[in-house]
């Protein structure tokens, strides 16, 4: 039986833990298996819930976000029998973890490049949740993929907040949204959680476009969602737990060749997305995919070309 | 002459309170479609039926204990002391700071200095609202709360920009050295043949705690400086009178309160993570208010306000792992613990005084 | 900064202003009776929820600010048995308050939609919209008043309205009528009251239940005008800005407004002016993020003073020992 | 002329009145019965129950047994307003108003007319005036009471009764904080109500108030009524003798002083207070070893912020010299420990808000100010059993009861607490004493103790600075008298060559010459 680990955002945050969810529920549903699942609620339960659950017997077990990595490198060895899935993580040395990283610079480089090009103003924006690392890393990509569309283009990045509550304010995912709207962004991309939410209102309420996350947030206001970045956990928790047991161990990077990530198109933004733009993006993904265009990834070395945090 | 015998008043009305919080609770499993026995059967065995469980409940109220203390001191001199969240943070930031860049030969001495450390920066973060508060007026409610906003903030940038090893995605400190790694339960029971859970976090920190109520009890009960905070804590102008001096005092009293605060960050950061993590404090030093308000603001009452809690923290997290009844249940079965005994408790007192008065009654 | 980039501001300021100042006066019904509140923050959110709740069900804003209210309501109610009939302590109440709406709204969510304690996205009829004042659309071009009438003053939703109305009405009600006569007098000497022949708990349930109402408001505001849906712990710790405002105000309404602006007018600013580049080093963005608290200090510490609250706050009415 | 008659139908009659708080029972059995258009007086030792029945028959507190009957009639008072409905008024022995609202926001609270303020001041202000005029109680009606002295507040107490036309008054120990000229004024007051048919009941420990107002008199002993008697047919020392139930000197007993060397010298002393106002107004004085300096005036004139600077409670400037010795007035050293070190003692006159911490043990009271003596020391901790050994020690010699010194502060008789502290101070042996209102509420078994270790420490040859309201307390126990009126030193005079009418002159400020 295996098992899922959300990481502190909560199972329904509407993006990554959710994608799992979703995974692990097609899974299920397809396979008619049951798995364990915990939300965590402290910095103490990581290395707790994978000792639980591999004692119990459940494998693979699943963990979501970087944060998992130490309370991994700790508990792996004690369960040599067990298989771990990471995901977002890639650093460890480890035999019986398979760690998963998303090239999320590279899926926000496109939603950049279809932000540049839906945009009249010349600006776009960019809210972010924490400001922590990853979302530096989402911001940056994004960044470049506007950048490389029109030079001159103006990229107004905020951070919700500095406390884990910016995870879970979309009043003032909103008011940064206003923000971003006076001083002309007319494409706003939230990577901000439960704060997206906000987000992603105020921009249909005000009419301009927003770009989800992480999951296909299209439908959350149809007509109005430009796009969303597609980062394909439920795809890699899928796939973990289809594998069960027998499965294979070491780092995968699921880029855009991978189909790791993309970008969402379906009939609620179909309208929104022309032949140019299709066509201006997906010549860059194969580019990227082919190494002819290298995306800047901000953990290189701390900071990015295209946008200053 | 009481009204009540004391056990009555420390032992009994506790014990209906909880039972009545425990009923309510029961009802709100029933609610959500879950069975309430088999629930209150996983927590108990899962937080107490085992060293593991006693581990986990042990390490939670280690946190809770320390800063249950804090708020109990300032409460003694009448401060509310709302910023333990603030100052657990900076808190760790000195455990991280000493832990990090000195290396130490041995555990025992680097907790010394990590204690230190700790003490040091959570009684700077309590300084400015209590020498605000003293000199200027200023409410030191809104200054505490301004400060735990502050101090995230200043954390934050610590970890996002500072200290983080460069390439890491995670905005943590880096690990700190196998020097500085604190005993266990585990690795300090079996040597005397008690076979405790390797797993739980419970760690030597337990034992500073402790010790921490031992001292705040001797510092309140005992020490003219405790008689002074008290004398203080009761009247203000009584305290002008006896020659007290209100700055003084305040300073003080703020002082020990974020000391004991930043105190938790031993366990925490060097018991636990081993590493300093963005929101490490986790809502601690909130819990820490109800602990000491449930425990009447003496060592002992918050000493069993903080198993409690811990009990509630590790009891939900078997809930968690093992159900699927949301995380949240534990936030309202903690909710109704704090209501009952905390608030409501003359909702109990007032009707059991009348039968021990009638009692007495009968009897004379 | 451009003038237009400054109604903006303000614009966005009289938004975050709006549920701090419905909570701030809040509290200010509450602890001027003299029953302290630190569980603004849980009524506030249990009302952002069930306003949600109940406007995503029925389609109807109107039912979902009603059913806020009573649920804030319920709470308050709640409060007022501990801290008056049971004469418990307030502090504690409140807290345990802020836990149960922490709990509820998010198990009761689950519970009813299963969306991780969402409720759904709420649409049309559902939200509050916002209120176009008369000729706003033609005036907009109007250099200076243009900006001022139709973007600061118009179209924002008729809870913001009700808000700003309500501080020169808490004015008139505390110091204009026998009402707020009593409710002061019982929150300085509820002995007076008492000797003069009049209910202490009877008002002091009263003010709790104003209390109630206008936190039931603020949730709403939040859940149903500025946002369209409820999300688990969405009030982000503005009931303790609120009582920060409050104490700031010295527990007087036309200060508590100003107090509100101010915190508003500082997050508006910290959320419209990050990354302010000063010559080439870039203020972090953790600054900006923590400067309205650093300035509220500064403020409280520099020219505010001391604050005395309502002398028999927090404190319990015990006749018999 | 109709006066038979309706003495026929008593005013008030309570019957089988009793009450418990807790274990405490405070009233058993208590049964009264008074005739309108009369003042009747209780007395009674402190704790004996007065105020708990007043309190009662004002439906403040329910009985837990008995019946109230008025004009004839049973009526129940669950509660104040229907007190007030049947016409009763109290004035209670700590007055019950709202510090911060003006006197006439004050008056009006709980009988205002309608839902809006505005009329109802308007017309309270319009009464105000015509009882003002009527019985000469004029107060400023927009006065703030925190900023008007107690004797304007009780003015305030007894208008607030008379505005709501109250028939039957009660006054509980009203005259604790009045001046003679008030306290004569008052009685005045309270004989042109009767006369009118209003009928009075007073609560007082002064039997001389007693003797000269009332009718008829009750005396209440541990929560029992133990006599009724008629007023003209009893005496004082009857009276102490029915409340104490041991005969009581009523007369302070003491040899003439033999007053030594200066050891108290004041220069210019001038105090501000928090709101900037100046309080003490430049004061000089002299304390010699061997006297009691009694310091008379009207309460708020000063006196307590002289006593408090001395003490080293609040900041003030000029000099004060003790033993010869200059002591700061500011800053450090200033302090009320710095007092005590320099063997300066002081009994404050609110024992409840300075003297005492009401939730401490009698045995941590006694340590009070005195916390760092070395005696209370072991090590780095407090010698708890040195401590409790001394307040047993002290318990016994002052004869507090009861005799236990882990009972809390609060749990003590008003009188019992001042004996706390007054052994507390008293017994450091000081070179100086301060003395507020020592007296204040306590009983007249309690004041003559008191009154006798005052007296006994100034034999001993140390100073004594006495500040007391009670003219009859000045005269009893000082050897010389200065009255303070504004923050000045109105004048000096020996207690056998003045009398109560040139004091009173003086604290009235009327100087001296004009006098
Ligand atoms: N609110 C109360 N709660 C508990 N006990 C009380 C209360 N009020 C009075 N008592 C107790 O009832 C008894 C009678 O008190 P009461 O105040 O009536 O005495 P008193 O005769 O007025 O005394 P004094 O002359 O000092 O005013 C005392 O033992 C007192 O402690
Ligand atoms: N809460 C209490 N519990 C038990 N006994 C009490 C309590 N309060 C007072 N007493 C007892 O009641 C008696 C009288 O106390 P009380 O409070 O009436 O003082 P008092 O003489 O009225 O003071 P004051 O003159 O200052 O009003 C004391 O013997 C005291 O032991
Ligand atoms: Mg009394
Ligand atoms: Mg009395």
């Amino acid at each position: 039986e295996p098992a899922l680990i959300f990481d502190l955002g909560g199972k329904f945050d509407k993006s990554f833990n959710e994608a799992a969810f979703n995974g692990a529920k097609r899974w299920a549903d397809e396979t008619g298996g049951s798995f364990r699942e915990i939300e965590l609620q402290s910095e103490a339960q990581r290395e707790q819930a994978l000792r639980r659950f591999a004692e119990a017997g459940a494998n693979p077990v699943i963990t979501m976000g970087f944060a998992m990595a130490d309370p991994l490198s700790a508990v792996a060895a004690d369960y040599p029998d067990t298989k771990f899935v990471a995901v977002d993580v890639t650093w460890l040395d480890a035999p019986n973890i398979r760690q998963i990283g998303f090239a999320e610079h590279e899926g926000s480089y496109l939603v950049g490049m279809m932000a540049a090009m839906a945009s009249k103003s010349g600006t776009v924006g960019f809210v972010g949740g924490m400001d922590i690392p990853l979302i530096r890393h989402f911001g940056c990509g994004y960044a470049q993929g506007a950048k490389a569309v029109n030079p001159d283009i103006k990229i107004v990045a905020n951070m919700t907040g500095t406390t884990p509550a910016a995870w879970n304010d979309p009043v003032k995912g909103s008011e940064l949204t206003k923000a971003q709207i006076s001083q002309g962004a007319d494409v706003v991309y939230a990577a901000a959680g439960g704060t997206g939410v906000g987000v992603l209102q105020t921009a249909a309420d005000e009419g301009i476009l927003s770009i989800g996350v992480d999951s296909n947030q299209n439908h959350l206001h149809p007509g109005k969602v430009l796009t969303s970045m597609l980062k394909r956990v439920d795809v890699a928790v899928y796939d973990a737990m289809k594998a069960g047991e027998n499965l294979e161990t070491g780092v995968f990077n699921m880029g855009l060749a991978e189909e790791g990530v993309g970008y969402a198109l379906d009939e609620n933004n179909a309208s929104l997305i022309s032949d140019e733009m299709k066509a201006a993006v997906d010549k860059a993904r194969q580019d990227i995919i082919d190494g002819n265009l290298k995306v800047v990834s901000y953990y290189e070395n701390d900071s990015c070309p295209a946008l200053k945090f | 002459m009481d009204k009540m015998p004391q056990w009555a008043d420390v032992v009994l009305i506790p014990l209906i309170s909880l039972i009545l919080a425990a009923i309510l609770s029961a009802l709100v499993i029933l609610g959500i479609g879950e069975d309430p026995v088999a629930a209150v059967n996983m927590m108990v065995s899962g937080a107490l039926g085992s060293t593991y469980g006693w581990g986990y409940t042990l390490y939670y109220a280690t946190n809770f204990m320390f800063t249950g203390l804090a708020v109990a001191v300032a409460f003694h001199a009448r401060l509310f002391n709302i910023g333990g969240e603030g100052q657990a943070m900076l808190g760790g930031l000195g455990v991280a700071l000493v832990c990090l860049y000195v290396p130490w030969p041995h555990w025992s001495i680097a907790l010394l200095a990590a204690c230190g450390a700790a003490m040091l920066f959570g009684a700077i973060w309590a300084a400015i609202p209590a020498y605000l508060q003293a000199r200027r007026g200023s409410h030191i409610v809104i200054t505490t709360i301004m400060f735990n906003f502050i101090a995230a903030a200043l954390l934050n940038y610590m970890l996002v920009n500072v200290m983080r090893p460069v390439g890491s995605m995670d905005p943590a400190s880096a690990r700190f050295a196998e020097t500085v790694h604190l005993p266990t339960l585990h690795e300090l029971l079996v040597p005397i043949g008690i076979n405790f859970s390797k797993a739980a976090p419970a760690n030597v920190s337990l034992l500073v705690a402790v010790l921490a109520c031992v001292v705040v009890w001797a510092l309140i009960w005992r020490t003219r400086l405790g008689y002074e905070i008290r004398a203080y804590g009761h009247s203000e102008t009584g305290a002008l009178y006896a020659g007290i001096s209100p700055y003084k005092i305040t300073m003080v009293a703020m002082l020990i309160s974020g000391a004991l605060a930043g105190l938790m960050a031993i366990n925490n950061v060097m018991g636990e993570a081993e590493r300093l993590v963005l929101n490490s404090t986790e809502g601690a030093g909130f819990i820490g208010i109800a602990v000491a308000l449930m425990g009447r603001s003496h060592p002992f009452g918050v000493f069993l306000a903080a198993i409690l809690f811990g009990f509630l923290y590790q009891g939900g997290a078997e809930l968690a792992l093992w159900t699927n009844i949301p995380r949240e249940l534990i936030v309202v079965i903690q909710a109704l613990v704090i209501l009952f005994t905390g608030a409501l408790d003359n909702m109990v007192r007032m009707p059991l005084e009348k039968i021990f008065l009638a009692l007495r009654k009968g009897k004379a | 900064m451009d003038f237009l980039t400054i109604i903006q501001v303000l614009d966005s300021t009289v938004r975050l202003a709006t549920p701090l100042l419905l909570a701030c006066l809040a509290g200010l019904f509450s602890e001027r009776a003299g029953i302290f509140d630190i569980g603004l923050e849980g009524k506030m959110l249990m009302s952002a929820f069930f306003s949600a709740a109940v406007a995503a069900v029925t389609g109807s804003v109107w039912l979902g600010l009603l059913a806020g209210i009573a649920a804030s309501l319920v709470l308050a109610g709640l409060h007022g048995l501990a801290s008056i009939t049971f004469r418990g302590n307030q502090l504690i109440s409140g807290v345990a308050i802020n836990f149960l709406a922490a709990g509820m709204t998010v198990l009761i969510a689950q519970d009813w939609f299963q969306q991780g304690g969402r409720t759904p996205s709420l649409i049309g009829g559902g939200r509050f919209g916002p209120i176009e004042w008369p000729l706003a659309e033609s005036l907009r071009e109007f250099p200076l008043i243009g900006p001022v009438y139709s973007e600061l003053l118009s179209g924002h939703s008729i809870l913001v309205y009700v808000a700003f109305l309500a501080v020169p009405a808490t004015w008139w009600v505390l110091f204009r009528t026998r009402f707020g006569l009593r409710l002061r007098a019982v929150g300085e000497n509820p002995a007076a009251v008492d000797t003069a022949g009049v209910s202490v708990v009877g008002l002091r349930y009263a003010a709790v239940a104003i209390c109630g109402v206008l936190c039931g408001i603020a949730g709403a505001y939040l859940a149903t005008a500025l946002q369209a849906g409820f999300v688990k712990d969405m009030t982000a710790g503005r009931g303790f800005i609120a009582l920060a405002a409050l104490i700031f105000a010295k527990w007087r309404p036309w200060h508590a407004m100003g107090a509100c602006l101010l915190f508003g007018l500082l997050q508006a600013i910290a959320l419209r002016f990050q990354n302010i580049d000063l010559g080439g080093v870039v203020i972090p963005v953790q600054v900006m993020d923590a400067l309205p608290y650093v300035l509220t200090v500064v403020i409280l510490a520099g020219f505010v003073g001391k604050a005395i609250p309502p002398r028999a706050g927090g404190e319990p009415y015990v006749k018999e020992r | 002329m109709e006066d038979k008659t309706i003495k026929a139908v008593p005013a008030i009659e309570l019957k089988g009145i009793s009450k418990s708080f807790g274990p405490v029972q405070a009233n058993k059995n208590i049964s009264i019965s008074v005739a309108p258009g009369t003042i009747h007086g209780i007395i009674g030792e402190n704790g004996a129950g007065k105020s708990t029945l007043m309190s009662i028959l004002y439906g403040f507190y329910k009985a837990d047994k008995g019946e109230i009957w008025i004009k004839g009639k049973k009526t129940e008072i669950p509660d104040s307003q229907a007190a007030i409905a049947a016409g009763i008024g109290m004035v209670f022995q700590h007055f019950k108003l709202v510090q911060n609202f003006t006197v006439l926001e004050n008056i009006i609270l709980g009988a205002e007319d309608g839902g809006l303020l505005q009329p109802s001041l308007a017309k309270a202000r319009k009464t105000l005036a015509e009882l003002a005029a009527e019985y000469e109680l004029n107060v400023n009606p927009d006065a703030v009471i925190e900023e008007i002295g107690v004797g304007q507040q009780q003015r305030v107490e007894i208008l607030k009764a008379l505005y709501r036309q109250a028939e039957i008054l009660i006054l509980d120990e009203p005259t604790g904080v009045l001046t003679p000229a008030e306290a004569d004024q008052l009685f005045r007051i309270l004989h042109r109500l009767k006369d009118e048919g209003k009928t009075i009941i007073l609560i007082t420990h002064k039997l001389r108030e007693i003797m000269e107002a009332t009718d008829t008199v009750s005396v209440m002993r541990r929560g029992e009524m133990t006599a009724t008697v008629k007023t003209s047919e009893t005496s004082p020392e009857h009276l102490a003798e029915l409340m104490v139930g041991r005969k009581v000197l009523l007369r302070v007993d003491k040899v003439p002083a033999r007053p030594g060397k200066p050891i108290l010298e004041i220069e210019n002393l001038r105090v501000v207070d928090e709101k900037g106002v100046e309080r003490v107004k430049g004061i000089d004085l002299t304390v010699r070893a061997g006297e009691i300096l009694g310091i008379a005036g009207v309460a708020g004139n000063g006196q307590s912020e002289l006593l408090e600077v001395l003490g080293g409670m609040r900041p003030g400037s000029g000099a004060i010299r003790l033993n010869g010795r200059a002591l700061p007035l500011s800053g450090p050293g200033s302090d009320a420990r710095a007092r005590r070190a320099a063997h300066v003692a002081h009994v404050p006159e609110d024992r409840q808000r300075e003297g005492l911490i009401m939730e401490f043990h009698a045995w941590e009271n006694v340590a009070f100010g005195y916390h760092h003596d070395p005696a209370y020391q072991s090590g780095i901790f407090m010698n708890n059993a040195a401590l409790r050994a001394d307040t047993d020690r002290k318990i016994e010699k002052f004869d507090v009861r009861p005799a236990d010194g882990w009972l809390a502060a609060k749990n003590f008789s008003g009188g019992n607490q001042q004996k706390i502290v007054v052994a507390r101070e008293i017994e450091r042996n000081p070179d100086l004493l301060l003395v507020g209102q020592p007296t204040r509420g306590v009983d007249i078994g309690a004041i003559e103790f008191i009154h006798k270790q005052i007296v006994a420490l100034r034999d001993q040859g140390k100073a004594v600075l006495l500040v007391s309201v009670e003219l009859e307390e000045i005269f009893g126990l000082a050897d010389r008298i200065a009255v303070m009126f504004d923050g000045h030193i109105m004048g000096e005079r020996l207690p056998h060559e003045t009398d109560e009418k040139e004091l009173g002159l003086l604290m009235a400020g009327v100087s001296g010459e004009a006098a």
